[in-house]
């Protein structure tokens, strides 16, 4: 096993080659170049679980492998490889993930006769070798590189129906909101550089470890603008927080994601539920040695994360469509992930983090098949009764429902509940920030049960409300075997850190996620982090107790929720209770008119502003240059006048001329006086 | 003995005088009578600096501007019966194409 | 009904006016110079001589001044030139289209070259 | 000998192109301007400078020849190459190449008089990225305005007399104040200068001969002299406010003539900033830092807020121009290594990604006779290829990592961040790079309404995918981008070679 972390750069490189091989010669292959990417993705996956084994068995590796611009006087921006506990889990997840995608576009794509299939999977292919790039990144420069290129991809695949007018203006939206979150992480990049010198995350000179040493006085960095070091680190911090904020979907630049469903729902399932939308929290915790070093940061990380975590929630109460319900989930459950490394609990954020990617993938494949079934009509009240014509999507859909929604053997439940405790008990130990952000965190859960189950009844329960749900179309074996798969791993990867059973029990030992992730560089390990989180954790009737009572209360508002949407909407005949909502509603089927205000910021104001500059450009600018020209033209145009043709008055200016001639002369020559 | 400036003060007078002609006239024909003024007015000034000098130069010099003087008033005449042909009239003012 | 001659004022004067400016100025320049005493020619001199003498660069004349021989010869083809042109210029033509010198400032010239330039097509 | 092989052999191929009949004009042109091209990657090749060639480092191919006495000054032939102007001259000749070949399709009449122009300006302008010596610069700088006002004016669109005729009296009247401005420098060197060549030029300014004329102190001199320079050269840049020129002379100019014009034109302004004002007068362009990072971050927000108002491809491509020149601007006031030698490798990658995007807009023109982004919407239905490589070309332009455009913005926005020029110079890095959301939002903005959605066309031309000789300099061009965007050390190191010597004199380290 010691050598295999030397093939690490194949991981990347095998997707890479599926692209090229797809956008080469994918209209000669059979299934139009999905072999080559489920071939590379399928090889890549194989590597990551031996990198993963690897590591576990204690190896590191943190080698650079290309010079991209070597400064001679200045330093070099390179190209590594950082392979940690963190970024060999997160490699087992996207293989695994982007794998079970490519089998299921198989069924999605290939079946349902689509064109332009060697594009299609030419685009999984660079995302997949993106993606993977920027999981192992080793320097932010490369992260940010690959953070754009993966942003590309997302472009490429929501407009991939370019032919209608949806899927483009959605992937423009898409591109434009995250790249104005990428421009502050640019920003962060150079900064970082600029104070710095480097930007490695891990080795002697990684930029968290010279923070640290800067904020204890050894050496000094330089600053800028005028500030000191804590308040440049909290800055820089923010700067970077901005990309992540906005390619994780956080609360103001959310609007992207709900429009992205426009792409195919395996796109859908593979960047903006497990991989892309991950990649922002993943930075976070890349770098979170950093973030540690300013609480303020962390703070407003928290409040982000638990405010958007309840933000969305309520959104996807109303929406009618399943993937709708779907998107507004992921952008909340990524809240809970950024209020766990807000809260400081690091290991808990990487869980859900882990758990969410299996069940939410598993879902939006599960809506994908339901979506086959109902020939592309995603409305979820045009369904119904499901359950019986499609058992494997109905129990992997259940089990991914149960999951989300935090129930107890479920995955969803102890990473949620993971991520609870950690911010309750360090908002306990004296920061209210944190409880009000657990106050939302947890007000969010009762949301999340609610229109999870409200989605589970209303497709699967009930009687067939449309002629399609009366019979539905079949999905074959490449549907439904990812599904199963996703449905198992999403029932058990709970089982993977069980704290709660941990203390309360006091079996030792069981917490394997926790050990898994200590097992890092010393400055990138979970144990480091702890000891620099700047938070006290206060208990309520000692540790057990505060573990107990935050699961149960967590459990029971979940409960709640799915009991109230049971009572609702498992009958017969549901009926639409939202409108008891009544204006309600309405704000929240407009996603409290954010898209409303970001599209009226990009129409409303910067295109007036540019069509104004530009009438002052055409205006006065180029007339002032026109002017200039115009001048001479009428100059010339009254000099022109004095030659009138009449011999007597050339003569006329003649003697004029030779008088004043004369005259001027005299007094200069002094004749007269 | 009489002091040169008078002799400039009379040629200056002739000369001006020509011009005068010269500004104030509409007919060709008197424009070339103007100029054999200002020609003259000329030869006044060679003669006074020639006396001036105890030097033959300036009065043997006006010969020549008589000769020059004849020379041009024989061009002048024939431009003068041109202009009449095609203007059919000496008057100076219409004949204005002589421009942009 | 006497036709005496009247002085005929008017506006078309004023240009005039440039020409008694002129004399002005002049008179005044000249009127405020001082020239010292001309030194004349000498008591008896015979100066028709002189000039004779130096219109053919001989210089035997009792008072100097320069040889105009050369201005001479050129002042005589002047006056041939001019007597040609002179009656060049007055000949009423006979034979077809006056090939006079054209002073309508080349109008002609221009309507004819640019109609015929207008008919080949614009390019 | 090479380059005045160089310059030789690109005037004598414009020469055999004016007297072929116009047939074959375009393929024999195509042939015959390979030549520079191979004559320019053996000099790459060959290439064995190190230093920048004003201040004393050595000059690859270096010729210095006496050739004119002029009063005091005797006029040297000199013209040598170093990091700076290396890669210019590989740029002029590869998109010279390549617009050749775009233009067999578009030009249609007087082939032959088109493509003898076009080479006649390639010669000229590998005389202004070789030559080292006043006298030679500046004649060459002049003779560039003249094919290029014949080549918009004969060749280009509806307005093109107006265009024409405001590009050559802008950017002459520019020249003539630049010429002025370092005259009078030249004049305050006084007697301490034999020759017009830059070196000594230089070289006597940074031992400080500079001494007063026409009643200037020796500091108001120097502070003059920028000032008419850099006017001179910001025309031609151009810089926010002395752009005007460049949108009409795009709009109206055929399309081989405007990649030529954004891809290399533009480059000359540049160029000659860094070559005159940057290297000769560094203590007066730091005392100038702040109103020139004022001018820089004006260029990228302004003619970025244009861009997204234009309605004609080809204005939303000029305007867009404006703003990635005024990052070259931003990264030469910096004076750090990876600012200035980031401005140098934007000249190459701007010259290559303007060029890429002016030949795709150009291609969509040859079949659909129209760049109003309203007339028409899904043209990627029906030209697959080139829309995509007009996507590829556009993200190159966005600066998406891994193409050229990348890794120069992002040289700049390093060294600009970093420098010590001003106290600032964060605020303006961080305000310029703004611009690249603006170009996403108005580059996806015009993608989506021409090339997306269902196929609509007004015209009357039916639209098909265009001939392989159209797409094959966008794919080549494309293929460069990319090259250059993985591994920007084929020049980088070059061009911080050369640029290293300017910045021990600004001062920077």
């Amino acid at each position: 096993m010691a050598g295999i972390l030397d093939f690490a750069p194949a991981i990347v490189l095998l997707p890479f080659l599926s692209f090229l091989i797809a956008l080469g010669a994918g209209r000669y292959m059979p299934k139009g170049g999905a072999l080559a990417g489920i071939g590379a993705t399928a090889g890549s996956f194989v590597l990551s679980i031996a990198t993963f084994f690897a590591v576990s068995g204690g190896q590191t590796y943190n080698q650079t492998i290309y010079t991209w611009a070597e400064g001679l006087d200045a330093i070099n921006l390179t190209f590594g490889l950082l392979i940690d506990p963190l970024s060999s889990m997160m490699l087992v997840i996207v293989t695994l993930v982007a794998l079970l995608v490519h089998v299921f576009s198989l069924g999605y794509m290939n079946d349902e006769g689509e064109t332009g299939l060697p594009r299609y999977y030419a685009g999984l292919g660079l995302f997949t070798a993106s993606m993977l790039g920027f999981v192992v990144a080793d320097n932010l420069l490369m992260a940010f590189m690959f953070f754009e290129l993966v942003g590309l991809c997302s472009y490429l695949l929501i407009g991939f129906h370019f032919r209608q007018d949806g899927p483009p203006s959605a992937a423009k939206k898409a591109f434009l909101v995250t790249r104005f979150g990428d421009y502050f992480f640019l920003i962060g990049v150079v900064a970082v550089f600029a104070t710095f010198g480097s930007a490695a995350f891990a080795g002697p000179d990684a930029f968290p470890v010279l923070a640290e040493e800067a904020l204890n006085g050894e050496h000094s960095v330089n600053t800028f603008l005028g500030m000191g070091e804590q308040a440049w680190f909290t800055v820089v911090g923010l700067l970077v927080l901005g990309g992540v904020v906005g390619k994780s979907a956080q609360f103001p630049l959310h609007t992207w994601l709900p429009d992205a469903m426009e792409g195919p729902t395996p796109v859908s399932a593979l960047i903006h539920a497990a991989t892309m939308v991950a990649a922002g929290v993943y930075l976070v915790a890349r770098m979170y040695g950093f973030y540690v070093l300013t609480p303020t940061t962390l703070a407003i990380i928290a409040l982000i994360g638990g405010f958007t975590a309840l933000f969305a929630a309520t959104m996807g109460v109303v929406k009618k469509e399943i993937k709708q319900v779907l998107a507004y989930s992921t952008i909340s459950q990524y809240g809970y992930m950024m209020l766990g490394l807000g809260a400081g609990g690091y290991v808990a954020a990487t869980f859900h983090l882990m758990t969410h990617a299996f069940f939410k993938a598993l879902l939006f494949l599960g809506a994908g098949s339901v979506i086959i079934a109902m020939h592309h009509n995603e409305n979820m009240w045009d369904m119904g009764g499901l359950k019986d014509k499609m058992p494997v999507t109905y129990y992997a859909f259940l089990s991914g429902s149960l999951a989300l929604a935090g129930i107890v053997p479920f995955a969803g439940f102890w990473s949620k509940d993971e991520v609870l405790y950690e911010t309750l008990i360090h908002g306990l130990g004296g920061s209210p920030i944190l409880l009000a952000a657990y106050a939302m965190g947890l007000l969010a859960v009762f949301f999340t049960g609610f229109y999870t189950f409200r989605m589970v009844f209303l497709t699967f329960h009930g009687e067939p409300r449309s002629g399609t749900a009366r019979d539905p179309h079949g999905v074959r074996w490449n549907v439904k075997g990812p599904l199963a798969v996703l449905g198992v791993l999403a029932a058990t990867t709970g089982l993977v850190n069980m704290v709660p059973v941990e203390k309360l029990f006091g079996i030792e030992g069981i917490d394997f996620l926790h050990q898994f992730l200590d097992g890092s560089f010393s400055s990138l390990n979970a144990h480091h982090y702890a000891e620099l989180i700047p938070y006290s954790s206060g208990y309520i009737g000692g540790e057990a107790g505060t573990v107990a009572i935050g699961a149960a209360v967590s459990l029971g508002f979940a409960l709640g929720g799915a009991a109230l949407a049971h009572v609702l909407y498992n009958v017969p005949e549901p009926v639409e209770h939202t409108d008891k909502l009544g204006s309600i509603k309405t704000v929240l089927y407009n996603n409290y008119y954010q898209d409303e205000y970001q599209v009226w910021i990009a129409t409303g104001v910067v295109q007036p502003i540019s069509r104004v500059l530009d009438k002052f450009d055409q205006g006065i600018v180029d007339g002032v240059v026109n002017g200039i020209s115009s001048v001479s033209l009428f100059a010339g145009g009254r000099v022109k006048r004095i030659q009138t043709g009449v011999v007597s008055n050339y003569a006329a200016l003649l003697t004029l001329g030779l008088t004043a001639l004369l005259l001027g002369l005299g007094l200069l020559g002094g004749w007269f006086a | 003995m009489v002091p040169p400036q008078y002799y400039l003060l009379l040629s200056a007078a002739v000369f001006c005088i020509g011009i005068f002609g010269l500004l104030t006239r509409r007919n060709a024909l008197l424009f070339l009578m103007s100029v054999e003024l200002m020609l003259n007015a000329a030869n006044i000034n060679l003669v006074a600096f020639s006396y001036y000098w105890g030097n033959v130069t300036g009065q043997t010099f006006t010969l020549f501007t008589l000769a020059l003087a004849a020379a041009e008033v024989a061009v002048g005449l024939g431009i003068i019966l041109v202009l009449y042909r095609n203007f059919d009239g000496v008057d100076v003012t219409n004949a204005t194409t002589m421009r942009w | 009904m006497t036709t005496k001659p009247q002085l005929k004022l008017g506006s078309h004067l004023v240009p005039g006016l440039a020409a008694v400016a002129l004399f002005v100025v002049m008179a005044v320049v000249f009127v405020g110079a001082s020239f010292p005493n001309p030194q004349g020619f000498a008591e008896g001199a015979n100066i028709t001589a002189s000039i004779g003498y130096s219109m053919f660069n001989l210089d035997f004349g009792d008072v100097t001044g320069e040889s105009f021989l050369v201005a001479f010869i050129v002042i005589a083809v002047t006056l041939d030139v001019a007597l040609d042109g002179a009656i060049h210029l007055a000949r009423r033509e006979e034979s077809g289209q006056m090939r006079t010198i054209l002073t309508d400032g080349g109008r002609e010239l221009k309507r004819t070259l640019l109609d015929s330039d207008d008919e080949e097509g614009d390019h | 000998m090479i380059i005045e092989a160089l310059i030789a052999v690109t005037f004598l191929a414009a020469l055999v192109t004016f007297v072929l009949p116009d047939r074959y004009a375009g393929k024999a042109a195509f042939a015959l301007s390979l030549a520079p091209v191979i004559g320019s990657l053996y000099m790459w090749q060959q290439y064995d400078a190190s230093g920048n060639a004003l201040l004393g480092g050595n000059i690859a191919f270096e010729t210095d020849v006496v050739w004119l006495q002029l009063g005091q000054y005797d006029l040297h032939w000199m013209v040598g190459v170093d990091g700076i102007s290396m890669p210019l001259v590989v740029l002029t000749t590869i998109l010279t190449t390549l617009a050749i070949v775009s233009a067999w399709t578009p030009i249609a009449e007087r082939q032959s008089q088109f493509f003898g122009l076009m080479l006649l300006m390639e010669a000229n302008l590998l005389g202004v990225f070789t030559a080292l010596d006043f006298f030679v610069w500046f004649v060459f700088w002049e003779a560039v305005l003249v094919p290029m006002y014949f080549l918009i004016g004969v060749w280009g669109g509806p307005r093109r007399k107006y265009a024409a005729i405001k590009f050559f009296v802008y950017t002459n009247i520019a020249s003539l104040v630049m010429f002025i401005g370092f005259i009078s420098l030249v004049f305050g060197l006084g007697d301490s200068i034999t020759s017009l060549r830059l070196p000594e030029i230089a070289q006597a300014l940074q031992a400080g001969q500079l001494g007063s004329f026409a009643g200037l102190s020796a500091g108001a001199l120097a502070s003059v002299a920028f000032i008419a320079m850099f006017f001179g050269f910001a025309v031609k840049v151009p810089v926010a406010p002395l752009h005007t020129w460049l949108p009409d002379a795009h709009v109206e100019a055929p399309t081989p003539v405007s990649v030529m014009l954004a891809g290399v034109l533009l480059k000359m302004g540049t160029y000659a900033l860094l070559r005159f004002n940057f290297t000769m007068l560094p203590e007066t362009a730091r005392a100038f830092a702040l109103p020139i990072a004022l001018l820089a971050v004006a260029s990228v927000i302004y003619g970025a807020l244009l861009a997204l108002a234009q309605q004609d491809l080809k204005r939303i491509v000029a305007y867009s121009s404006v703003s990635s020149m005024g990052y070259v601007i931003l990264g030469l006031i910096a004076y750090t290594t990876y600012g200035v030698g980031g401005a140098t490798f934007q000249m190459v990658a701007h010259g290559l990604i303007s060029g890429l995007m002016f030949m795709a807009v150009g291609v969509i023109y040859n079949t659909t006779h129209t760049r109003m982004v309203s007339d028409m919407s899904g043209i990627a239905d029906r030209m697959p290829v080139t829309a995509g490589i007009f996507v590829a070309g556009a993200f190159g332009y966005m600066g998406l990592p891994l193409m050229a455009g990348f890794a120069a913005e992002f040289f700049i926005f390093k060294g600009a961040f970093e420098s010590t020029v001003m106290e600032a110079m964060p605020l303006f890095t961080g305000a310029a790079m703004f611009g690249i959301v603006i170009v996403a939002g108005y580059l996806l903005f015009a993608m989506q309404r021409t090339l997306f959605g269902p196929f609509r066309f007004d015209g009357d031309y039916d639209v098909t995918e265009a001939p392989f000789h159209d797409v094959a300099p966008l794919a080549v061009l494309l293929l460069l981008t990319i090259v250059l965007g993985v591994s920007p050390d084929i020049f980088f190191t070059m061009i911080q070679d050369a640029v290293n010597p300017i910045l021990e004199l600004g001062g920077a380290f």
